[in-house]
This record gives C-alpha cells, structure tokens and sequence, in this order.
C-alpha cells in the first residue's frame, strides 16, 4: 500500500519532494488518459507508476501477492470471479465509468438482417466474452446454457443462428470486413471511422443490469481506505481526466462516481451469486 | 596404348601460361605458376610431383572445379576459362574425376553413388542398374552395393569413386592418385583397367600420382610438377632414361631401385669388401652378355650384388651392381673395356670407397620436404648423360 | 475437466489445432526450404552465389521473424484477405503461420546446409549436374537428419504458434488452454491441454530422432 | 510518433528490450549449450551414450517447449518468485525467457552437433582427451559456425519472445508497439518500432553470418 | 630396430581371440575374425592385407576405438577389452594414431592439430610451441602452420596426421596407411623417422599398410591379413623368403617385381626367342659367380634380361631371369648343376614355351577384388619350397 500502510511492494516514500509513489496494475496504458493521471497526481505530490499488463488474469495476481499497490483495469463481475475462483479478498474503492458493449455491421442494417449462419466476431478477452454473449443473447442471436452468465463462454452457446467467433478484441473492428457482425469494444469504434450511434445493437450503460460492468479500482483488503489511492480515485474524475477518456471512447463512456462501499456491496452480491452457481 | 605413341594426338586438353593463386592471410600459394601444356587425345598422361606441387589443383582447372587466376585452358575444343557454370556442365558431362579424397555422397549407397553420374546423364534405369553391377563387380566391391559410404574401408571408397567416374565412360578422365588406398593386385587391376578403357574406347587419362611405378607402368607421357611450375614434361622411357630435373631424378631414382641408396651401399660395402661398379643395362639387355664376356676375357670374376632390370613404358631398363674381384690391373682393363658398352659407374672397395656422384642440385628451396633430422635418401646420380643418347 | 460443457469445444480445438498445424507444416515447410535453399546457394562462394537475390532474401527473412505475431497478423491482413477470403477464423490464421513458419524455417534449413561436405557439391559439380539437381539430389539428402531434426524443431514451434491463433479467431488447443483453462482458474483443463501437446510433442521428437537417426548414414 | 508523450517511454521500452534480450541470450545460451550438449553426448552410440539421462533431457525440452509461453509464466511463477523476488516486471519475464529460450536453443545445438564428422571426435578419443575437454574443445570449435547461426535464429526468437514479455508487465519494444501501436490504431508507431526492430536483427543477422564465415575454415 | 630382432621382446600387444562384427541388415561383416596375435615392445609390426581384408578394424581395436567383439585386447598390461572408456584414456595417452583419413580437426590450424595431443597431455604452452614447431619441420610443412586443413593437398593432410600422432613421443604408435598419400621421397623420410623413434626412443609401431615395400623396409614381423583373419604372421625376411599364404605370395610378388609378369614374360619371350630362366639369389649373393662359373664352364652364354636384387629386411634377397644361348645339352648341363646351388625355375623357349609354375590357390572366395574381365596378374610361383631351407 502506499504511504505509510507499507503492504505494497513497490511502494515507498519519496523523500527528496515528499509525495508518495502508487504503483497501479493497468491494461492498456497506452490509453491517453492516463498521461493526463499521471500529471495530475504528480501536482498533487503523487508518483503514479503505471504497470501496464497485456494480459488480464495477472494484474489481479500481481495485486494479491502486493507486488502492486491498485489495479484499474477491469469491471466488478471480473473482480467477483476473480476473489471467487482464487479465495481472494481484493475490494474495489473506486468506480471510473461503464461503457457500452455494442454490435455493429458494415453489411446489415440491423440484427433482423443479419442472416441465418452468418459469422459474428466477439471480443476474447476475459472481461468483455461473457458479457459480449449476453449481448447476443439479448439481441436474440445465440441462447447460452442456463440463461447466461458472466462466466459463458463460447463452449456454453445452446442454440445459435450465427457462428460466434471470439478475437483478439483489436480485431474485432478489423474483422467487419470478413464478418457480418461483430461486438466492438467502444475503445476500438472509433478506430473502425464509426460512431457509437452506428451500432445496430447494443446493452444500455446506465440501466442497474450493467452494474457489474462497471469499472473500478481495486485493492488489497488491508488497503481499502488507503488515503493516497483515494486521492487517485477522485483524480480520475478531474475534468481533464474525463475529456481525455471520454474523447477516447468516441463518446460512450458513462462516468461513475459510485462510493466504495456501494461498489463492495455489488460486488458481493455479485460474488455470492457465483457461488451459489458452484 | 603403348610407349611408342609418344607423339601426342590433337590436343584434347591444353593449358596456355595458366596460373592459379589462392589467397591467404599470410602471403597467396601460387599453386599453379604458369603451366602451359598439352595432353593429346587418346593419351595416358602422368602428372608427377612431391606432395604439394600443385598435381591436383592443375586437374581441377581441367573441368573449372577451380578458375583460373590467369591463363586460357582448352578441353575438347571449349575455352573453359571463357565459360560461365551453366555452359561448363555439358563439357564436364563427358570428363569423369577420380578424387583424392574420394569425395562419396554419404546418404546414397555404393550403388546409388555409382549410379548417380549415370542419372545424371540421363540414363534409364534399368540400364543404369546393369551398368552400375558390371562397375561394381569390376572393382570388386559388388556385394557393399548395399552399404552406405561410412562403413567402408579406405581402399573400399576408392573403388566407388573409381566405378563412379568411369560410369558413364567419359571422353577424359582425370585419376587424381586414384590408387593410393588400394593393394598392389587391385592397383595393378586398375591400372589394367584404365589401360583397357584407354586402348579399346580412346579415352584420354590424365593420372595424378606420387607413384613412378603407377607413371611407368601406364603413362605414354609424364609432366613433373614442383612449386606449382612443370619443370619437365616428356615421353616416360625419356624421363626415364634421361630425367632432366632434379626433382625426375628422385622420382625416377625411388621407382627403380635398381640402384643402393646410401644406407643399402654401406651394407653392401659391409657384406662385400672388394670393388663395387654399377653398370647401366640397355635397352636390348645385351650388356650382360658382355659383361660375361669381359669378366672371361679379363679373368675378373664378377657377382651381381644388387640393381635390377624391369621395363619402363613397356622396354627394358635398369642397372645391376657387381663386385669385382681379381688382380687389380685386369679389373681396370675390364672396366675400361665395359665402359666402352655402357655406363659403368665406380664405387670403390670397402677400403676405399668412391661415393657415387651426388646430384649437383640447389634443392634448399625443396622445404617443404626436408626433414630436420631424418636421414635423408640422397638419390645417386642415374648418369643421365651417358643414358641419355639411347633415347628414340 | 468438465466433459459435457467442454467436449465439444475441445475436439474442435484438436481439429482446428490438426488443421493449423497439418497445413502450416506442409506449406511453412515448403516455403522454408525453398528460401532456406535460396539463401544457401546464393551465399558468396557458394553453387549460385548473387549478393542481389541473397541480399533480399536475408533481408525478407529479417523483416518477418522479429515482427510480433500479432502486429504480423494484422500487417498482412489485407493479403490474407485477398488470398483466403476473410482475416478471422483457422484459414486465415494458418496463412500467417505458414508464412511465419516458412521464414523462421528457412533459417534452420541454412543453417544445416551450411554443415555440408563441400566436397560432395563438387563431385556432382564435376559431373555436370544443374544447381537444381544438386539441390534436389545432393543438398537435401546430405543434410536430411539435421533437417529432420529442424522440422521436428519447427513442428513444436508451429503447435507453440498455433496458441496465437486464438488472436484472429482461429481457436485450437491452445487458445482452448488459455480461455477454458487459465482464464478460467481452471488448471485442470490446463493441464490436461497441456499433457496432451506434451504427448503429441514426444511423440513427434521420437519420430524425428529417429528418422534422423536413419538418416544419418553412419 | 508523438515523441514528446511517448518518447520515455519508448526509450524505456529500449531499454527493457535490452535488458530481456541481453540476459536471455546468456542465460539461455549457456543453458542451451549444456542441455543440446546433453542431449548429443548422450544421444545412442555417442560419447556418453546413457539411455537414462537422454529420456531425461529430451522430455524436459519436450515438456517446456510446447507450452504456450504465458501459461509457462504462470506455471513457474513460484519458481519465479523464489529465484527473482517478484513475479511481475522485466526480471521475472527475462527469468522465464531464459528457460524457454535455453530450452529452445538446446534444440538447435543438438541438432548442429549431429552433422560433425565422426572422425574428429574418435581422433580426440585416441588421444584420451576426456569428454569434457572434447566437448568444450572439438564439439564447439567443429559445430561453430552453425552455432553462431543458431544463436543468431534465436537471438530473432528472443527478440520475438519479447514482446510477450508485456504480459508479465515487462515492458519492452514488442509490448510497447502493442500498447502504444496496435491497440492504438497507432500505425506509425508500430511501424517505427517493427522498423528498429527489424534494424536491430538485420545487424544481428549481418554480424552472425560474418563470424560464421569466418568460423567456416573452409 | 633391425631384422635381427625378429624375436619380439615382451608382449606390449596380445590379441587373443579376438572377433569385430559389424551388424549389417544384409548380413553381418566380420571385420576382424578370430585374430590372436602378439606385437612385442619396441618391436615395427606390420600389417597387410588386400583392401577391405579389416586392417584399419585390428589397430582400432588396440586403443579401443572399436569394442571387440569378442576375445581379449592386452595392451601395455592392461586389458582394454575389460576397461570402461574412462580408464581407457589413461592408456590411449600412450598411444599415438595416424587415421587412414587424415581425421584432422577443422576447425584448427595446422599447428593447432598438432598441438592438441600436447594439450591433452598436458604440456606447457612454451614446450608446446617448441615442439609443434619441430614436429612440422619434420613433416616439411612448417610454411603452412597457419593454414587450415581445408587449404591443404592430400599428402599435406597425411603429414600433419603424423606429426599429430608422434607428438607427445607414445610408448605406441598406430599407424594406418600413413604414407599413402607421400611422395616416394617423403615416404622415405617418414619410414627413416618411424625407424629412428623406435631405434631410439623404443616406440612399438604397428605399420598398417598395403605396400609390401613399407614391410620390407622398416618392418621386423609381418601378420598378412585377409577376411578378417591373420592369415600368416612372422618375420618379414622368412615371409619374403618362404611366403606360405597364397594371400602373402602375391603381395610379396607384387613388391619385389623381380619375377616377370605374364604380361612382361610375353614381351620378354618376343624379344628373346632362346631358353630363358628364372634364377633365385641366394642371400649372400653369391650365386651369380656360381653362374658366372657354371656358364664357363659348360660353354652356354647367359643375358641376363629381367628380375632384381634387393634387400629384405636389410638382406639381399631377388631372382634373374636369364637367357641362355648354347647347345641343348650344355644348358640342360648347366640348368641342372646351377640347380643344385639355388632354385631354377625354366621358363622353355619362346617357340616351346613354359608356364611358370602357378599358385594352387583355391582363391575364388577373394570376391572382392575379383576382376570381371581386367586382366589377371598371376604371380610367379615364389619357390617357397626351396627358398625356405634358408631361412633362419
Ligand atoms: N563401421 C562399419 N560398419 C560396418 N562395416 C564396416 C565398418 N567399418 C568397416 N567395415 C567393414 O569391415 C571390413 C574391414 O574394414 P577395414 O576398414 O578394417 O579394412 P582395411 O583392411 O583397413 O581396408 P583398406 O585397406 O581398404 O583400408 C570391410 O569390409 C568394411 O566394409
Ligand atoms: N583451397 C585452397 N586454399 C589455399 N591453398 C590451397 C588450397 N588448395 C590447395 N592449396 C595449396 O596449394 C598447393 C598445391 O595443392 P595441391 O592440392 O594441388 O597439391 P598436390 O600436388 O595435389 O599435393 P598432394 O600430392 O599432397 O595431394 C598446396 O601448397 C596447398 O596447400
Ligand atoms: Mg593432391
Ligand atoms: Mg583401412
């Protein structure tokens, strides 16, 4: 942990200007806003170290075993499935913003469109193919076993008129010219010169279902009101900060603001659900 | 092909002030140092030379194995200094090499390397399969037509490469020391051999060889190398008879042994303490009849200690050492009216001996052979002068 | 490992797996040995020595091998796309492998060439045979137990590869290994993946020793 | 390239790709020559033929090398861990690069060693030179130009492995043109990147065939 | 080391049967079959044998490079058959090898070979310098030290092979063709030295070769080997003498060429019509005053036309062929008289010609140097019978 808490590994007490350095797991810091992050901490007397991940599972890993002081990177259905799978205890202690998870198509106008045993690119990364199924599912593309969960996978697709292929999520924008759909992470929309508005389905960001998709900050349990990772949390949602991410997610990004204790409260019931699935 | 053929057919190979220079760190070997020279067509040709000489780099310009550093070398009417690769696979297509170092394809058996060549060429298979067995069986290795290349003894990989190269029976074929692994009889079949394929198909042979015997017993003409140079070329009874080099000299002097190194003379002297003479034998042999007749006349009586006669380039040649033993006047007279007949070379008593004339030859630059303190063989004179005026 | 939810999907990533594999080797082979052997005889000195065709070759060689898979997936998207109709899926997949394959297999096969006996070239030389002979006739066979043992290199290679296939959709035993298994906290699925390529693998190195070992004349 | 946003980083990356490649080409050299040197000597009718510790060896490799490489990362992550204090991070990803590339390069070392001329070894062996010293003076020397092309190929593994080093938050040049490139729609820094990378093997691969020639007495 | 000392010393090598078999899918090859054979300190132990007959199996077997099959190897005391390859390199420091094919390193340079074994053996580094440099100045090639084999001719290979193998003075020496690539005059010079380490530092020396000549200069005993099995082993002067194999009776035909070939008989009878006859010298030469005297005697005149005296083992050893020109009765007089002096093979007259007496050797199994159609060299019968009464 920063600071004085002393339980995070590559923490220590900057002495020459007397801020505190963070080191915080994260996928994807190549994202712009975080250079914006890192100034406004270091006004604030704040070191932030960006570990960047290309893989999801670790930077949870990394955190248990307090190689990391936070991680940012993943949404609470991860979270939860994570301290469910692995017995662990980390807690989120800040929220940053929900995005939409759309589906989208160069060659149909709208799902109805999109013909029997057409092919639909689906994000394999861990945090968006689950929830990517239950997006087709709601669009009435694929039935999944059980009514869907955040754990589904392509394995549990009961009944299918399409062929859902899972990609590298950076390719599921390049593949609409191969496929007749594809579920776009928002990050990518604008890279494919389209617009969140084109999607001809996509789940709401701001109705309670998305809850669990909402993303937060994560750290050890011991940490949870750790003052410094706190100070980060309200950064985020700097003005500054928020333009940068919003102009990054071309727009569709919805910002929480959500206090840490609701966000455990989720994230246990969350977790609870988990477990009663066995 | 016989001796008499001394005079060579059209040239098939001639090599026009060719040097080949391979460059090293320190200093380049002048391998080839401005050899010029032909081989006629239908000739066994010998090249003869200390080890080193250059002998097979000269044969591997012959089918553009090596280039040229300079020079012209024409094979069978084609320039092939001029010639780019693509060009030169028709000429070596009909010049068959025997490779010192035998050179074998280790991932084909011994039938399939002899049958490569022959593929190569382009022949159907089941000719190839009949010729391949008729070459094996000649070179007696016909039941290793199975084994691969590793598991045969040295003499064993000289024969395939000898089967290999005369497979597709080529217009030359270039031996380089292609009897060096192999046992007399062998060698003498092979030799056999290469004499038959050169009588009977007039192909023309050019044998690489540290051998005099193998030179004597097939060449019609020999070329001695040295440095890199060709320092005497000629028909072999002439060379024979008659070297001109120093470096001759020795070949020729190690292949006869008809005449007692240094070594053996000291135990001759040892065994026999009267007077010693070398007497040359003619071509007709008739100088032991004379002898015979002299030692009667003279009252000498004469024992015949050491030499020998043989045959070279298929005529008789050689010496004989006798002691003589008799009033000291009558084996002067005798020797006298020897030396009239033939070329009589004195070697003195045990008492008094009379080295044989040594050879008045510079040879310090021969470095690449002087031992530093082995005994050295010192080649005695072979009298050429006197030798010389039988030549045809 | 759960049976009924995974079975399914675990065949399919053996077939996908087999698929990607089977035709990487055949096709990444092919192009290895032949830029392999190009970048061989066009070596200075040696039977068709061309600083200009060695030049290119060396430097597409060195282009291709350092570029990450993914960024190499993409970087030739549009090729794919002409050449196999889609950049998503096992078709598109094993192009890219092929071609990864052939270039890193290329440089094995130099290298193995470079062991030759030159003295063995020259005897063909001497014979009149054409480069093209040689290569099939004298190269090849002379070197074949390193090459064997080069194919057998690449073969564990490509099934390493072929675990990025998940990238582009081209699924697998790998990619299989990493979504049910280990992004699942699954290890038993892991695991069990895991054996199966380690047995495949075995297997393979078993079979390449072997035949190496006949090839090797010895 | 926005120089000024990324330029430490990129440098950084420089440096994390550095310090990767350097490491895992000593570390996994050596353990690469020991472990092909073992399989070789040990190998049937070899120096130290051993049925025993062959098996051994050849299913080590065999076990690692399939593995994808980032189950490999997780599966010795308490082996990790003890040797590197940290399981995240550029030592810990240089740490399992070693393995994997010492286990990949022995591969390679053996398969050079297979095309020496048995002669040489048995004229060691006559002059009872121990296994070692032939080893280290007649197996080396007799292989050293394939070797240095061997290394050289993995020298471009390596390089290649380093861009999943960004999985274990390594960092280095393949990961940021991944990050900062590829994820970015960022074409022209993933260009720049595979650009110097591609430099950086052309001079590695130029070096490697100038020592391998000389290396080749021929 | 002369041909005195045909009674070897202790034993420093003992083959007791001992049997190679190389496994083979076509059958298996037995290499080396049922050898017993013992090679005494200091002794120079040659071996011969066609091409293929398991000359190059036997020597390995000495130091271990090859596992007998079965049968036990005794070598300087200790039984390398029963010696794991760990303590086996205690005893191969001692022995020295020159390889059939060269087996240099290539990747050193010549001095580089030729330090290794001094390496091995442990020598400083300026003992090494000083005796690389001696060793090559031996061989003649001190100029090439730098080079590397690859840059090397045949004969230049051979001599860093051997100056390799005496590096480190062992107590034995293999030498397997060692000269089969020199020049005769290099040849000479490397036998003088092999003579000279083993007069003068008493190194064993097992000569392998397929030159008799090599045998009968330097050599003390002989074992003649052929398909796998010592056919014939003793002292070279009885073996030269009074050849018992048919195997032995050709090689030493094949080196003393003093018996006329068919082929060379044929010439000879062409130009010498009269009763020609082959003459065996004794070894104190003296029976060509025995004709000298006997030709007087019966008024028949003699020419002597072919054959040689030489040396076997440092002792005068050959035969004439002569042609005899008088009446009938008088040289039938004179066949008879010199017949009871030393053997008298009677070739007959070129119009009533007689074969010289054959070998009755059942030698059909000798596949693998059968020629198909090559012509055949048959040697003369050596006389053994008569010649062995002098053997010592
Ligand atoms: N490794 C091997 N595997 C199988 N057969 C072999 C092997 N080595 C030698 N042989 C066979 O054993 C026999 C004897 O071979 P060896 O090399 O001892 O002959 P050699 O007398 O030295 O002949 P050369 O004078 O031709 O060198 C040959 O028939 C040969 O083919
Ligand atoms: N590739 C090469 N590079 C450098 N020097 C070489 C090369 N090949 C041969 N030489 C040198 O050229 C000279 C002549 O070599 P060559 O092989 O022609 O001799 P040779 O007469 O055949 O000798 P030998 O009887 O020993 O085989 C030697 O001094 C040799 O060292
Ligand atoms: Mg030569
Ligand atoms: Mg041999």
């Amino acid at each position: 942990a920063p600071g004085s808490t002393g339980g995070g590994g590559s923490s220590d007490d900057a002495s020459g200007d007397g801020g505190t350095t963070v080191t915080v797991g994260v996928v994807g810091a190549g994202d712009a806003h975080w250079d914006v992050l890192v100034d406004k901490a270091a006004e604030a007397g704040i070191t932030l170290e960006l570990q960047n991940f290309s893989d999801y599972q670790l930077p949870n890993q990394a955190l248990s075993q307090g190689e990391l002081d936070a991680n940012q990177f993943q949404h609470l259905q991860f979270l939860a499935e994570f301290n469910v799978n692995t017995d662990s205890d980390l807690v989120p202690v800040g929220a940053t913003a929900v995005y939409p998870l759309g589906l989208y198509s160069t060659a149909h106008a709208s799902v109805e469109e999109i013909p029997d045993g057409g092919e639909v690119a689906i994000p394999n990364d861990p945090t968006n193919q689950a929830r990517a199924l239950l997006v087709l599912q709601e669009a009435g593309l694929v039935t999944l076993t059980d009514g869907g969960s955040s754990l589904s996978t392509p394995a549990d697709i009961e009944d299918s008129r399409v062929t859902v292929t899972p990609v590298d999520a950076g390719q599921t924008a390049i593949s609409l010219q191969s496929v007749d759909a594809a579920i776009i992470n928002n990050d990518y929309v604008g890279e494919a010169d389209l617009t969140p508005e084109d999607s001809i389905f996509e789940d709401d960001p701001a109705s309670a279902a998305s809850e669990p998709y909402i993303n937060v900050w994560a750290v050890q349990a011991e940490d949870a009101d750790d003052e410094t990772i706190a100070q980060l949390v309200e950064l985020f949602h700097d003005p500054e900060v928020e333009a940068a991410h919003q102009e990054e997610s071309g727009g569709t990004a919805v910002f929480v603001d959500r206090p840490a204790s609701e966000l455990q409260e989720i994230l246990a019931g969350i977790e609870e659900n988990l477990r009663a699935q066995g | 092909m016989t001796a008499e053929a001394s005079a060579p057919g059209a040239p098939i190979i001639t090599f026009d002030g060719v040097t080949k220079v391979f460059p090293a760190r320190d200093g380049d070997v002048r391998a080839v140092d401005d050899v010029s020279l032909s081989v006629g067509a239908g000739e066994i040709f010998g090249v003869i030379g200390y080890s080193g000489a250059g002998k097979s780099t000269l044969v591997r310009l012959v089918n553009a194995l090596e280039t040229a550093t300079t020079g012209r070398i024409v094979v069978a009417g084609e320039e092939v200094t001029a010639l780019p690769e693509r060009r030169l696979r028709a000429v070596r297509e009909r010049i068959g090499m025997v490779f010192q170092q035998f050179n074998l394809l280790s991932s084909r058996t011994v039938a399939g390397n002899v049958a490569y060549p022959l593929k190569v060429a382009g022949w159907p298979r089941e000719k190839r399969a009949a010729r391949v067995r008729e070459l094996l069986e000649f070179v007696g290795i016909a039941d290793k037509a199975r084994t691969y290349p590793a598991k045969l003894s040295g003499g064993q990989k000289q024969r395939v490469g000898i089967a290999r190269a005369l497979a597709t029976s080529p217009a030359i074929l270039l031996a380089d020391e292609a009897t060096s692994a192999l046992d007399p009889e062998t060698t003498a079949e092979v030799l056999a051999l290469l004499r038959r394929v050169n009588a009977e198909l007039g192909i023309t042979i050019v044998v690489i060889t540290h051998e005099m015997d193998v030179v004597r017993s097939i060449c019609s003409r020999v070329a001695v190398m040295e440095h890199g140079r060709v320092v005497e070329v000629g028909d072999v009874y002439r060379v024979f008879a008659a070297p001109e080099h120093p470096a001759t000299r020795r070949f020729v002097g190690a292949s006869l042994r008809d005449r007692p190194t240094p070594e053996i003379l000291a135990r001759l002297r040892h065994r026999h303490p009267g007077r010693l003479v070398t007497v040359g034998v003619r071509e007709d042999g008739g100088v032991t009849t004379e002898i015979t007749r002299l030692l009667r006349e003279h009252d000498v009586a004469g024992t015949i200690i050491f030499g020998g006669i043989s045959e070279v380039a298929e005529r008789p040649f050689g010496s004989l050492t006798l002691e003589l033993t008799g009033a000291d006047g009558a084996v002067a007279a005798f020797l006298a009216a020897l030396a009239r007949t033939t070329t009589v070379v004195d070697l003195g008593t045990a008492a008094a001996p009379l080295d044989p004339p040594t050879l008045d030859v510079a040879d310090a630059d021969r470095e690449d052979t002087r031992p530093v303190d082995g005994p050295r063989m010192e080649p005695p004179d072979a009298t050429s002068a006197s030798f010389s005026t039988w030549t045809p | 490992m759960d049976w009924n939810r995974l079975g399914d999907t675990f065949l399919l990533a053996v077939q996908q797996t087999l698929y990607m594999v089977g035709w990487t080797m055949l096709a990444g082979g092919i192009l290895g040995l032949a830029i392999g052997i190009g970048l061989y005889v066009t070596r200075r000195g040696n039977l068709l020595s061309n600083r200009g065709v060695f030049a290119v070759l060396n430097l597409a060689v060195n282009i291709v091998r350092p570029i990450p898979f993914l960024i190499f997936l993409v970087a030739i998207g549009p090729l794919t796309l002409n050449v196999v109709g889609t950049t998503i899926g096992t078709e598109p997949a094993t192009f890219a492998m092929s071609l990864m394959a052939g270039f890193v297999f290329a440089r094995l096969v130099e290298q193995n060439l470079v062991a030759i006996d030159p003295g063995v070239v020259e005897a063909a030389r001497a014979m009149g045979a054409s480069p093209w002979r040689i290569i099939r006739t004298i190269l090849i066979p002379e070197a074949l137990a390193p090459l064997i043992l080069g194919y057998t290199f690449l073969f564990v290679g490509v099934l390493d590869m072929s675990a990025m296939a998940g990238y582009v959709g081209g699924g697998g035993l790998g990619d299989f290994a990493i979504v049910y298994g280990y992004r699942q906290y699954d290890w038993g699925v892991t695991a069990i993946v895991v054996v199966v390529m380690v047995v495949v693998v075995q297997l393979a190195q078993w079979l390449g020793n072997t035949l190496a070992r006949v090839a090797l004349r010895r």
